[in-house]
């Protein structure tokens, strides 16, 4: 089941929209607007704008550190994402959470996370409560390579193999944690050859490339809700900047040679899916502009209104601590 | 009124919650078994979707109930506080914050059920009373019940908060029996027990004393003697550590002028200190003698019978520390 | 490599040592002396002692809350065993541990661990520090089938395999963890099939025959030894009697059928190993006879010293918190 | 004398100690690359078997760690306070109990070095101040340097301590720099600090100031400005909190007669709530005005740089805090 034409450009659109916020975000950050600490998600656009496009609204997803992508890609607003960041009054956590803890729980977006692997338990339960409550709500948790070492994932995979749980383990394998390989981190060769030991299908994809990525997410979300139970999808794919903005301390002790980077920035994603949506004569190169320039002026419109978006409040500290 | 063991009124406890509102539900370890004793016959009544049977897996199912709370679940889960460790991450980066992270957005209604072993053996891995390091973490409601009714009514009153809230089970509490009205004979038709606001356990003038958990008990043994001594002892327990309620206690504290406090966790950063500190603070000028601590030696749980209960707060460590600050 | 007939006496020796001591405890906690928790090991001695007779005086072990029969299949002292179950000063651990925390570092035996799986860590550790040293010490963990769900298990694991450790993980299979059956905790068929997922071997054995067990570990042994690395070996076992003693409610909530638990004592590990090592005709049935009369002796023994020791004093009680 | 940065300091601790003791390896996360700016250069030195980049697996490691101390090893685990919670199990569970529970038999020369954030956005789930979690646990030492010396000095001791130690690194303290001898200038020929003896950090007659951690500069910023109004501040800084020198902090109040307490962490059953107690307790006669805690508001904290400021202590709330205890 191939996307079609509007689906193929609501995810160039959404590939755009992150990796121009994430450009505007390097940008203010070495102005010194944005001081807080914030992860890019260059180059793995096609991870998460693929695997969302498979998903409704009303799904669920949970994310990382890594955190400006994955709910941009599942239709979050570029303000409320950028006010964030700024600790804005308008962010979509009123300024409380910041770069690394966005959440939209008005559409699935249950929460980016600072702890790494410590959503992946938490995306498990929202996909247990889809299925006590007879709903056909599917989670999704995206997790990196190094995440896929913590305990968390073993005890996740394990319960909702056993209880057939819909959600879908999506894993960003960007072959680094931090300066750490994955091939030192991780003792199989790939982290989907790891879905035998909880039962379940493991799926191995190129993560350069939205559309096989997307597929592969069709095949799990269709599993998971006919009731059959997870799915571990892994995605090869590569962070074209730092590990997070600031760190120039592991710049100067390079872990990733100046060839292998040169080496997967030739396999951007972007272009990859223009190349495919143009060659089929489906979508024009003249679509793809006009994609591209519609969302230089939405971000800038989202800069915008996050500079404007007033500061929180003294008084609102003690606020959203407890619910009524 | 029906008179009933500790565990019973947990039990009906959970029965009538997960009756009168079907997103209650049950997760933990053999507890269709029963292991803990306050879930027996559930899983017959509730079905597979609402009594689980976990995996050994701390971390991860806590993290599944808190998951399946932001989504509407109101999960009740049971534990050992020794486990706690095992689940940390997910009760302090997860429940504790996510609310706040994400500016109010998350709604948190899980319930945590823990037991605290108590003397007999239990040694160091089984003997954590770690109530204060929850009470430190912003984001918690914790909760020590210390009699079969504030057991129902603040566990049925902790399943409808919007927020995590743990329930600390302490080994003296649960070996109690008491009275606990039938929901009949209830102007509401059923009891709750608000949080915060604290139960003066007995009225005195001559020395407060704040007893946590297992540590009421003591003082009340402690006062029934003393009181032969012709010492009045005030006893106050606060129920609920988050939220506390402060002011039942200096307002006692003014009264009496002195405050001993009980507590059977180790006294390092204690809830006996938390308190002793804002005695010390904000009713200051009141106090007529040195503020005591009646706590556990600072050493890990024995296990010999020799040497155990030299480690927890006693009736007679009690009676002394009153003493001291009368003398 | 079969063993020779001394070391098939010895192991028959090991299996009464704990079947005998068991039976013990069990006696003195119900008549009242003993009052601490306990959990018999009595249905799966050949695990311990089959995996034991493979490793030296100078391996390690580190065990669980089922916690009798790693110590004395290591060669643990029964009186202290006895000792440190009553509490008394002439404990392994002067009666500060108590049943779940036997022992005693003379001779490689690193501790049991109430809390489920987390000696599975410190097990890797030790098998880490005898590589940093140079040392050729096999470092082994028993754990059970519900520990295997837990996430130390997982990066324990994936550490020992990434780096090579010598070190053994032994999960014993005994079906249940508490009234838990495996089927419903672990979801794959055998935690052995997981071995896989961290690229090292699983081994299924035979948890009554403690020759099988023995045959195992000393592959295991060499491979460690060796310096190739960890094994993942799965006994498939039970326990004859209760989770713990004094765990009544759970006897009253069948979750064995009488059934399952009969079929499973007829796979005593102590008649089948008498069978087989007299088959052959090495050891006689007499040797056999003389065997257990000798260790229930002992076990008396232990117990006549147990008693006779006195409890710790109170000025014990803040002794061995500190180091020097 | 060099001057240097905090983390040089530290980085100096470790390069000496793992010349000195062949035992003494590093264990973390990034290390060899040296994210958090303490082991450039070593994984050269030491190579893999002593520099030991670890899979993103706290409990494991730590556990690891703990596992290799017991027969010969003495790791330096380096981590953040808030990773402290995802491998909690080992470290209360296995560090802080097995020596006693063994009866002795275990030695476990475990150092962590965790880092403390501080301010500047980061958030919630970066942001834990848990060093009194760690005190409240027997078991453990608990060291907080708050400046170049007293880190070198204090993690020198750690390595060589055969007890489980547990180093903080304030955000604030981090960025200090400050005067550390060098080797050849100091009689022994090392710099080592003892723990359990705290540092005068100014004396005074009029109040005590305790600073933990990054608490420590706000007070000497308010004595400063205190002093133009003619009050006399005294500052300790404890250094170790386990052991803590109680003694000094005793004495101190018995000369001032009053005492601030400055904690960034939580304030509810914080390090601040302990040593009121401990005065209230052992000292109240000689106190003469409530005993007042600086400590963060009893919030997670929050990520805006317009928030976030509004929950620590403050030289401003500290100099407050001093004035009302003088009125
Ligand atoms: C439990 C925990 N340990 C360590 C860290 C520090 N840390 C932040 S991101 C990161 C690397 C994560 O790697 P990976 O999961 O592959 O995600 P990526 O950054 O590559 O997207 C580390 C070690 C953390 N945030 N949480
Ligand atoms: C972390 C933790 N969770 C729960 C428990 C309570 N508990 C003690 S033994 C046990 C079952 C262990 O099962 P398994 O690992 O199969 O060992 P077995 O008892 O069958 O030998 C449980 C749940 C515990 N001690 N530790
Ligand atoms: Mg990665
Ligand atoms: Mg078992």
């Amino acid at each position: 089941m191939p996307p079609d034409k509007d689906l193929l450009l609501q995810m160039l659109e959404r590939m755009w929209r992150i990796r121009i916020f994430e450009e505007t975000v390097i940008e203010i950050h070495s102005s010194g607007e944005l001081q807080g600490p914030a992860h890019p998600y260059i180059g793995q656009e096609a991870v998460a704008v693929g695997a969302c496009a498979a998903l409704k609204d009303t799904d669920y997803i949970a994310g990382n550190h890594r955190s400006h992508g994955h709910p941009i890609a599942k239709g979050g607003d570029l303000g409320g994402a950028m006010a964030e960041l700024l600790g804005k009054s308008g962010g979509y956590c009123k300024g409380k959470g910041g770069s690394m803890h966005l959440a939209d729980f008005s559409i699935g977006i249950l929460g980016e996370s600072g702890i790494v692997a410590s959503s992946v338990p938490i995306a498990t339960g929202a996909a247990l409560a889809s299925k006590q409550q007879g709903k056909d709500f599917i989670s999704m948790v995206f997790f990196g390579d190094g995440a896929s070492n913590q305990g968390a994932c073993h005890e996740s995979m394990n319960m909702a193999s056993l209880w057939s749980l819909p959600v879908i383990f999506l894993c960003e394998n960007n072959q680094y944690a931090i300066t750490t390989s994955y091939k030192n981190s991780v003792s199989v060769d790939h982290i989907s050859d790891r879905a035998p030991a909880y039962n379940m299908p493991g799926v191995l994809v190129d993560g350069q490339d939205a559309i096989a990525v997307y597929e592969a997410t069709v095949h799990a979300v269709e599993r998971a809700r006919a009731g059959e139970g997870p799915t571990l999808i892994e995605c090869m794919t590569y962070r074209f900047e730092d590990h997070s903005l600031g760190l120039d301390r592991v710049r100067d002790n390079p872990y990733r040679s100046d060839e292998e980077v040169d080496e997967w920035r030739q396999r951007d994603p972007i272009p990859i899916h223009e190349e495919a949506i143009t060659s089929t004569g489906v979508v024009t190169p003249e679509d793809c502009a006009e994609v591209q320039a519609r969302v230089r002026v939405d971000v800038a419109a989202a800069l915008e209104f996050a500079r404007n978006s007033p500061y929180p409040e003294a008084k609102e500290l003690f606020e959203d601590m407890w619910a009524e | 009124m029906p008179n009933m063991t500790y565990m019973a009124a947990i039990a009906e406890a959970t029965r009538e919650e997960m009756e009168r509102d079907e997103s209650v539900y049950l997760m933990g370890e053999d507890i269709r078994a029963s292991v803990y004793g306050a879930s027996a016959g559930l899983f017959e009544i509730f079905g597979e979707d609402r009594v689980i049977d976990t995996p050994l897996s701390e971390n991860g199912f806590f993290g599944a109930a808190i998951g399946s709370s932001l989504v509407g679940q109101r999960p009740i889960v049971e534990t050992v506080t020794s486990f706690f460790w095992v689940g940390m991450d997910q009760m302090i980066s997860q429940a504790a914050k996510m609310r706040y992270m994400f500016g109010g957005q998350a709604k948190l209604p899980v319930t945590w059920r823990a037991r605290m072993f108590y003397a007999r053996g239990a040694a160091a891995h089984h003997s954590d009373r770690n109530y204060n390091i929850f009470m430190s973490t912003p984001g918690l409601k914790v909760i020590c019940p210390t009699n079969p009714y504030d057991a129902k009514g603040l566990m049925k009153t902790a399943v409808r908060d919007n927020n995590p809230c743990l329930i600390f089970e302490d080994g003296i509490a649960i070996s109690s029996r008491g009275e606990v009205p039938a929901n009949e004979d209830l102007p509401g038709g059923e009891l709750l027990v608000p949080f915060g606001e604290a139960r003066i356990v007995r009225e005195g003038t001559d020395c407060t004393i704040v007893g946590i958990a297992g540590g009421v008990a003591h003082a009340e043994n402690a006062a029934k003697i003393l009181e032969g001594e012709g010492i009045s002892c005030e006893i106050i327990d606060p129920r609920t550590l988050v939220p506390l309620d402060k002011q039942t206690i200096l307002t006692s504290v003014e009264k009496t002028g002195r405050l001993v406090v009980v507590d059977p966790a180790h006294e390092v950063c204690s809830v006996a200190s938390e308190i002793s500190s804002i005695v010390a603070q904000e009713a200051f000028w009141s106090l007529q003698a040195p503020i005591i601590k009646v706590a556990s030696a600072q050493v890990n749980v024995p296990y010999s019978p020799a040497l155990e209960p030299l480690v927890y707060p006693t009736p007679e460590r009690v009676i002394e520390a009153v003493r001291e600050t009368m003398s």
